[in-house]
């Protein structure tokens, strides 16, 4: 990665260790500007791949996309976590919508941001939080959030350097690059993959869900058992 | 589409689908008699480990004699490796829906068995999986019925955290397999793992170029985080001892029997299919993780005191022993050494099987066995029940004649051969087999501890023997099928010798191209659509 | 007719069988008819052996000239090789392969093994049925034995040497469990312990000499395993065609030790190898069939019951040196200087045995000692080397078996009827008492003693012609020798006569030795002869003649025992006097010299005792008339000295052993007793007294070392007196104790000092690295997941950096 | 074509920092449903590398993949909220290190030490009422939006 990476990493770093609890409003802010700063700077060191409207459409996405991930790990209230998490699934779907899987990123729309998420957030909201919470402030022991931050942040370059391979382009391509474009087609050409090829896993997934579904409704059962013989020497 | 071919490969997961279905549907109307639900679920296991020989093994054998060992092409392959690892699914599911089975369950009873049937159907897919996506779809099918399960055991406060425990830890681990994946898919360009096209020749492209990519090592290494969770290798065992220890007998045997053989499985159809020949990373890898493994679980199962803590870190311990044996394969492709991690994993799971199914034939629910001191006694007010823990523990710790020392056998012959096949890395193997031996020797001492105090200490107190008649029934098939193993090794050892060479050999560039056979007509439904397109 | 490869299958299985249910069903359900399943089983096996015996005697007749033999391939226990068989053969092999077996052979040796251990065993089950009554252990007894039955079955029917090693050990444990069945008495332990420890130096040769085959020959079959693989194709009998031996013998690795190819082709290694591996062979052979010097063991196996006795300690688990070392005889052929110890060592051992039976007031040890004795002739047998010799031997075996049986029933039908004393100086004059216990027992000791018309006579007999025979063969050598004037280089050129019996290749000088030694031997076997008559004429004439004593123990109802005990032995007694009809003289001379009866042209096909005959025999004088005459003669010598000394007037007998025996004399000059006379310490007080102490003590110093001086002469004479050596079994437990078991004790106490200090220390310190690494591996498991999953990455993290 | 690269390595980038903030937001936070999200912001991570690859390789098997990766994320979700709620009944918290009950003998528990004071009281979160109970109104607590 380049220098203007590097430091965007140093950036990104260094205002997560800011905004991320234990924290106070007055380092969340700044560890925020230094985020954007860092994310910015990551995002411009980056080298450019198309005409000028794509790249800027790229960056806002990207700048969304992380930018509200890092606001998701950091806001204290996990309320404000889950929607900050949905604003980066928004982004996420913007992103893959502009790598021309347009069905993918409306199915990480509707099922991640409509589905998962709402009912994370009646969760969180039933749980009803007393204000703050303790493990909402604060992180476990002294050294987790810095070692976990550095192995991150270390994490990052490391991915960082390690895809830097690919700008070598020593990953022969399998196709040409141009069939995904063709927009028309695109969603004809997905379901015949996935009821052919994958068919398979399609009957599976289904199998999983009804086994989620029951399970689900299995441990619903056996905790509200829990809470029944619980109450009895109370009453 | 669909034709008898694929129905036929497919009869056991259809017939388990049924059975789910059936047990989902008609144990929200049946209330009671949930006790037959076990038998039942058992039953259908047998009878489709019947079946099995006729239908599946027949097409299997027909497949495979037809195109020499090994059908490649799109995600399902069928080849004796896929053929025994299914067969011992199901002797698996039999064994755990009747470790299971508890006595005094009122409800949900069909729930939890229809999870281990999910399970089961799990670990039949990731045996035969050739595909990432039918690879993670099939680990997950493995996954959160364990979940499930776990949370369905007891409802104390040790039995929760324990579920907790393991599924969030599982879910960061199948995000770390899921990015390998990723890296997987961007070197081969396909969700295909071995066959024309696929990450097989992807990887050994990426290895072949020079300087080397980069990303291998970066996906190896994040594929065996992910999947190295499922397997309890150091450094990703953290959670067994506490899951272990915190829930029931029954769902520690399955803990310590489906996500390892689920784990190992993928670890073999991914990890080591791709892995290309002479790449060192390769070796060093599973070796350096094993030594870490095997030394980590021993030396910290001398010190507990509490029974299924001491054996989770004793699965961690066995694992370690079956890297060795993947590492010898990947290292020399010739060592034999998945055929003894086979072998190693059969005598192993079954082991397991056996004590946990003691161990929760002898609590009850209202006492649980957890110390190891509530055993102490054991050898005199129920002989039966400790002959078959000591039978297992001395098949853990590899005495003759038990299936273990068979296991350990295969595994330190493929490390020596390992030696003899990795030309110029022969020290590492053979530091890997003292390593081994030393281990082998330190685990003896928790084992026998166990077995002295089974013989050697004064009774506290008579164990309820609450488990019934399911887990016993487990305990028993597991131990005489120890015993059995023991006593004629070389049919099995036959047996995983032929899955080991049915399995497709590293690649070394992109030879699989030229030699790879042409389609069978049966697998057109299941053949690449985008090949199909054009 | 039968399929003999299924009933040698169902003879072990049976015993096996009844071992397990008496030992599951023994304590709650079967209690006091524990003996029912074990007989059932075992008589049952007898049965089958007779079938199989007949099978094995309608074939050989059609067997091919090698011998007739038959594998059967029960079980491949760890048969990896089966894994190895797909792989393709261009390809080297992944991993060594492993291959052991459980095959079984059926030949003329093992079938009639089998007759012997199942029939004696099968009559000794019916008498402990009732000898063992009312015992708490009644269950474990029968199930003991039905295992002991087993594995000896077994034993004699394997054709492995690693599996004959692990029923060599495990009749060894069927024999430490029954010797010990008595736990409770310190004796009991303390025999069986001795029994396992002796046994184990005879068991370290025996192992040792299995892994110098195994590195000699490669295998350690006794089988061509080319003949299991057609065995199991087509399950006909292997026909030792030509191509079959030049096949096995082109491919070394497929012929067995002890297989047709290889005693076909002389495929074997003599010199010093071939010495050392059947000497330590014959090691295993002492221990276990208690020869010198390992016969210590046995006399105090006597311990367990007698019926134990009976069956494992005279009938058959000592026998099984005897077998192992006949059924090694190729080995044994390509060294004749280790026959000649195997023929020293047995006569040897029989004429001490002899000697010390001669003294001995226990009835049991007798017989004991008889026994060692016995086996030392059957040693003597075996060490010819000959055909006649080891079927002489083998012959002399199964004789022995029936009236050795039947003695020790007898005795222990005594014991029985006397409250378990088995002094002899205790009871007398019992013929009246237990007139059928003193029958049989008549015929049992006539039958030891060598009377002619009794199995003992025929046997006996045929041993000490053997070793005639070979003293013929030597001084024939040594003639022919002369005769050439040369050495042994041109005897090979001349075929005619190249050599007699493999005697050929010896030194001058090992000839001459060989004509010493064989002429000692038989000297001593007949020395021994006559003193087997005198000492079990003594036995029966001290127990059932003379005037009638019963001791107190007896509770004043002696009587004569049971019918369960009395039928075997009566029918054991009956066997006694026919078995010799199976030596039946055909004087043709046709046959080779050791197949002239029937007993042993039977076991001559079995492949390995047909060995014996490949050297060429020379047709020596066939029926020893001679040899014969002067056994007979020395037998009833023997009988007339004893009836002369016991019957009757025991009088002179006291004046005969006093003779003898020193100690009287000894005694009355014994140092120890001069202090004690009252006068010598009242002059020791007087003095003290009168303040002469030191005077009076420098005296008294002088005077006993004057004493010790006059009486030391004495003392050794006394400790050395013939009837104080006899009696005292020429101090080999004494000698066994100060030489090997104090010194041994010393040097270990020295070790354990050094273990206790210098190596527990080291040990614990090994022993203590794992639980530190693992003290703070431990440490690591805080219970929180976020710092799992930081571990994971870290880890994780690490291996990548290391990377990239 | 190295535009394709280029944009392969941006999308890359994207994914793995995504995927690692997740991972940091895994290990710092302690409330189990934020981590819970954590996890799938790290498989958000991996779907952005994989449609990129997917781009790059012009092939469908990376979205395939996100697709089935969304479709198991939904399961496990479903389980997860179940769980979450069956923990949050039993302990009350919905905090990660409560359930550290299960560990090494003899190694001390963690417990957060100098908790500091709260500094923005001023904060007022969002939730629920109950359902079926009548909300217990306290007239000086202002409600988040107490228009409505």
């Amino acid at each position: 990665m380049s220098g203007g990476g590097t430091w965007g990493l140093i950036l990104l770093v260094t205002g997560l260790f800011l905004a991320i609890p234990h924290s106070t409003r007055r380092t969340r802010n700044a560890g925020g500007l230094l985020i954007t700063a860092g994310i910015v700077s990551i995002l411009y060191a980056l080298p450019r791949f198309g005409p000028w409207f794509e790249q800027l459409v790229f960056w806002a996405l990207a700048l969304l996309t992380v930018g509200a991930s890092a606001a998701a790990i950091s806001m204290r209230s996990p309320v404000y976590a889950a929607i900050w998490f949905a604003v980066s699934l928004l982004g996420t779907a913007g992103l893959l919508v502009q790598q021309h899987a347009q069905f993918v990123g409306v199915a990480t729309m509707v099922v991640y941001a409509g589905a998962i998420v709402v009912t994370f957030l009646f969760v969180v909201m039933l749980a009803q939080p007393e204000g703050h919470e303790t493990h909402d402030r604060l992180s476990w022991g002294r050294l987790a959030k810095p070692a976990s931050i550095l192995a991150g942040g270390t994490l990052m370059a490391l991915l960082g350097s390690a895809c830097g391979a690919v700008l070598n382009g020593d990953i022969p391509r399998a196709g040409d690059g141009q069939s995904l474009l063709d927009d028309s087609s695109e969603l004809a050409r997905l379901g015949n993959e996935l009821f052919s090829v994958h068919l398979l896993a399609v009957e599976l997934v289904g199998t999983l869900l009804l086994v989620a579904l029951v399970g689900a409704i299995a441990l619903m059962i056996h905790g509200r058992e829990r809470r029944a013989t619980r109450e009895v020497p109370d009453a | 589409m669909v034709d008898g071919t694929t129905i036929r490969l497919l009869s056991s997961e259809i017939v388990l689908l049924g059975v789910l279905a059936f047990l989902f549907l008609a144990g929200t109307f049946v209330r009671r008699a949930h006790g037959w639900w076990p038998v039942f679920t058992a039953l259908a296991f047998a009878a489709l480990l019947a079946i099995y020989g006729f239908v599946d093994r027949r097409f299997a054998d027909f497949q495979i004699s037809d195109s020499q060992g090994i059908v490649l092409n799109g995600p399902l392959v069928v080849d004796l490796f896929g053929l025994l690892l299914r067969q011992f699914a199901l002797v698996i599911g039999l064994l755990l829906a009747l470790l299971c089975w508890r006595r005094h369950e009122e409800e949900l009873t069909s729930e939890r068995m229809g999870m281990i049937v999910a399970l089961v159907i799990g670990l039949l897919i990731v045996a035969r999986a050739n595909d990432l996506v039918l690879m993670f779809v099939g680990l997950e099918t493995v996954s959160i019925p364990t979940y499930v399960l776990m949370f369905l055991g007891r409802r104390d406060r040790g039995s929760a955290e324990s579920t907790m425990k393991y599924f969030f830890l599982s879910v960061f681990s199948s995000a770390l397999v899921l990015y390998g994946f990723s890296f997987l898919f961007g070197l081969g360009g396909s969700t295909q793992l071995v066959g024309a096209g696929g990450i097989q020749e992807g990887v050994a492209r990426a290895v072949a170029g020079s300087p080397a990519s980069p990303l291998v090592p970066l996906a190896l290494i994040l594929l065996l985080g992910g999947l190295g969770f499922k397997i309890t290798a150091v450094p990703f065992h953290f959670y067994a001892p506490d899951v272990y220890q915190g829930t029931t007998n029954s769902n520690a045997g399955l803990l310590s029997v489906a996500p390892k053989i689920a784990g190992f499985l993928a670890l073999i159809r991914v990890y080591v299919a791709i892995v290309p020949e002479r790449y060192d990373l390769g070796w060093q890898l599973p070796l350096g993780i094993a030594v870490l493994t095997m030394t980590l679980g021993n030396v910290c199962a001398l010190w507990q005191r509490d029974l299924r803590r001491m054996l989770a870190y004793s699965s961690i311990a066995h694992s370690g022993y079956m890297l060795m044996g993947i590492a010898s394969t990947v290292a020399a492709a010739r060592s034999g050494g998945i055929a003894a991690v086979i072998f190693y994993l059969i005598a192993y799971s079954l082991t397991s099987l056996a004590v946990f199914g003691a161990f929760a034939f002898l609590e009850s629910q209202d006492r649980p066995l957890q110390r190891l001191e509530d055993l102490s006694g054991l050898g005199k007010s129920n002989p039966l029940v400790a002959t078959a823990i000591a039978v297992s523990m001395f098949s853990f710790a590899g005495i003759p004649i038990l299936a273990g020392f068979w296991g350990k056998f295969g595994l330190f012959t493929s490390v020596l051969q390992a030696a003899q096949g990795a030309q110029g890395n022969a020290s590492w193997f053979l530091f890997l087999a003292i390593a081994g031996a030393v281990n082998a020797a330190i685990a003896a001492a928790y084992y026998l501890r166990l077995i002295s105090t089974m013989y050697f200490q004064e009774a506290r107190g008579n164990l309820p023997l609450g488990g019934g008649l399911g887990p016993f029934a487990t305990m028993l098939a597991s131990t005489i099928l120890i015993v059995g193993i023991g006593l004629f090794p070389g049919i099995t050892m036959q047996r995983a010798r032929l899955a080991d060479e049915s399995l497709p050999q590293p690649s070394s560039g992109t030879r699989m191209r030229a030699e790879h056979p042409p389609a069978q007509p049966g697998f057109q439904d299941l053949s690449r659509a985008d090949e199909g397109s054009r | 007719m039968f399929a003999i490869e299924k009933l040698i299958l169902w003879i072990p299985a049976l015993p096996l069988l009844a071992a397990l249910i008496t030992a599951l069903l023994g304590p709650k359900f079967l209690r006091s008819t524990c003996h029912i399943p074990a007989i059932i089983g075992i008589g049952a096996s007898f049965l089958f052996s007779l079938l199989l015996l007949t099978e094995v005697r309608r074939e050989q007749d059609a067997a091919p000239p090698g011998g007739f033999e038959r594998i059967v391939t029960v079980w491949n226990w760890a048969n990896l090789n089966d894994a190895y068989e797909h792989a393709e053969a261009a390809q080297p092999p992944r991993a060594v392969p492993l291959r052991i077996d459980v095959v079984m052979r059926i030949d003329a040796l093992t079938s009639m093994m089998l007759c012997m251990v199942t029939s004696v065993a099968t009559l000794v089950a019916v008498f402990a049925a009732g000898y063992m009554h009312g015992d708490r252990g009644y269950w474990r007894f029968f199930s003991y034995v039905s295992l002991f039955v087993f594995s000896m079955t077994m034993l004699v029917s394997v054709s492995n040497f690693a599996l004959l090693f692990v029923f060599w050990e495990a009749v060894g444990v069927c024999s430490y469990l029954l010797i010990g069945f008595w736990y409770e008495k310190p004796e009991a332990a303390a025999a069986g312990k001795k029994a396992f420890l002796v046994n184990r130096v005879g068991d370290f040769g025996f192992a040792l000499a299995l892994f110098l085959i195994w590195t000699t020959y490669g295998t350690l079959d006794f089988h061509d395993s080319q003949s299991v693989d057609s065995i199991a194709s087509n399950a006909t009998a292997v026909a030792a065609d030509d191509s079959l031996i030049a096949a096995s013998v082109a491919n070394p690795g497929t012929s067995g030790v002890l297989g047709k190819a290889r005693i076909a082709s002389g495929g074997y290694v003599g010199g010093a190898v071939g010495f050392v591996i059947c000497a330590l062979l014959l090691l295993g052979a002492c221990g276990k069939s208690a020869q010198f010097p390992l016969h210590v063991w046995l006399p105090d196996a006597m311990e367990g019951p007698t019926p134990v006795s009976a069956l494992i300690h005279a009938a058959t688990m000592v026998t099984a040196g005897v077998y192992m070392v006949a059924r090694c005889t190729p080995l044994f052929m390509a060294s004749p200087d280790a026959q000649v110890l195997v023929s020293c060592v047995g006569g040897l051992t029989a004429l001490l045995a002899g000697l010390i039976a001669l003294t001995q007031w226990d009835l049991k040890r007798v017989l004991a000692y008889s026994t060692v004795s016995q086996l030392g002739f059957m040693f003597l047998g075996l060490g010819t080397g000959s055909l006649a010799g080891i079927t002489a031997a083998m012959f002399h075996l199964f004789t022995h078996a029936f009236f050795k049986a039947v003695l020790f029933l007898g005795a222990g039908s005594v014991m029985h009827a006397m409250g378990n004393v088995i002094d002899m100086r205790r009871f007398g004059g019992l013929r009246r008492i237990m007139p059928i216990t003193y029958g049989t027992f008549l015929i049992g000791s006539l039958a030891l003693a060598g009377v002619p018309p009794l199995a003992g006579f025929w046997s006996k007999d045929a041993v000490l012609g053997a070793v005639h025979d070979k003293l013929h063969l030597y001084e024939q050598q040594i003639e022919l020798r002369h005769a050439q004037g040369g050495g042994a280089a041109d005897a090979t050129t001349d075929p005619a006569r190249a050599g007699i019996g493999g005697l050929e290749t010896l030194t001058d000088g090992q000839l001459v030795c060989g004509i010493q030694a064989y002429g000692w031997l038989y000297y001593a076997a007949t020395l021994t002869a006559f003193l087997t008559a005198f000492y079990t004429l003594r036995a029966l004439l001290l127990t059932f003649h003379g005037t009638e004593r019963v001791p107190h123990e007896a509770h004043g109802h002696a009587h004569e025992s049971p019918a369960s005990m009395t039928f075997p032995l009566m029918v054991l007694a009956a066997a006694a006097c026919i078995a010799g009809l199976f030596f039946d003289q055909t004087y043709n001379a046709s046959l080779p010299s050791g197949q002239r009866h029937s007993f042993a042209a039977f076991l001559a096909s079995a492949p390995q005792l047909a060995a014996g005959a490949v050297g060429k025999t020379p047709a020596l004088d066939s029926f020893h008339l001679s040899v014969a005459a002067t056994s007979v003669l020395v037998s009833l010598a023997g009988i007339g000295l004893a009836m002369y000394l016991y019957l009757g007037d025991t009088r002179e007998v006291r004046v005969l052993t006093s003779l003898f025996n020193l100690d009287g004399v000894v005694q009355s000059l014994d140092v120890r007793r001069v202090f004690r006379w009252r006068w010598v310490a009242a002059l020791d007080r007087m003095a003290r007294r009168a303040g002469l102490g030191l005077v009076a003590t420098v005296t008294g110093y002088l005077l006993g070392a004057v004493l010790i001086v006059v009486s030391a002469p004495l003392l050794v004479a006394m400790y050395v007196s013939p009837y104080r050596l006899s009696q005292r079994k020429f101090y080999f437990d004494e000698l066994y104790d100060w030489g090997i078991v104090r010194p041994l004790r010393g040097f270990s106490r020295l070790l354990a000092s050094a273990d206790r200090w210098l190596i527990d220390s080291l040990v614990n310190f090994v022993g203590a690295v794992p639980p530190a690494i693992g003290a703070v591996c431990r440490r690591m498991q805080t219970g929180l997941v976020p710092f799992y999953a930081l571990a994971m990455l870290l880890a994780m993290l690490l291996l990548l950096a290391s990377q990239l | 074509m190295p535009e394709a690269s280029q944009q392969l390595f941006n999308y890359l980038i994207v994914g793995g920092l995504v995927f690692a903030l997740g991972t940091i937001g895994f290990i710092v936070r302690r409330n189990l449903i934020v981590m819970f999200l954590c996890a799938e912001m790290m498989l958000q991570g991996v779907s952005i590398s994989l449609v990129g690859w997917g781009r790059y390789h012009d092939r469908l098997g990376g979205q395939m993949l996100v697709l089935f990766m969304i479709a198991v994320a939904a399961c496990e979700a479903g389980v997860a909220l179940a769980l979450i709620v069956m923990l949050y009944q039993k302990s009350g918290k919905l905090d990660v290190t409560f359930w550290q009950g299960v560990r090494e003998e003899g190694r001390a528990a963690f417990v957060d030490r100098n908790v500091p004071r709260e500094l923005d009281r001023e904060d007022h979160w969002p939730r629920l009422t109950p359902a079926g109970i009548e909300p217990t109104l306290d007239e000086e607590a202002p409600l988040h939006r107490s228009r409505v």
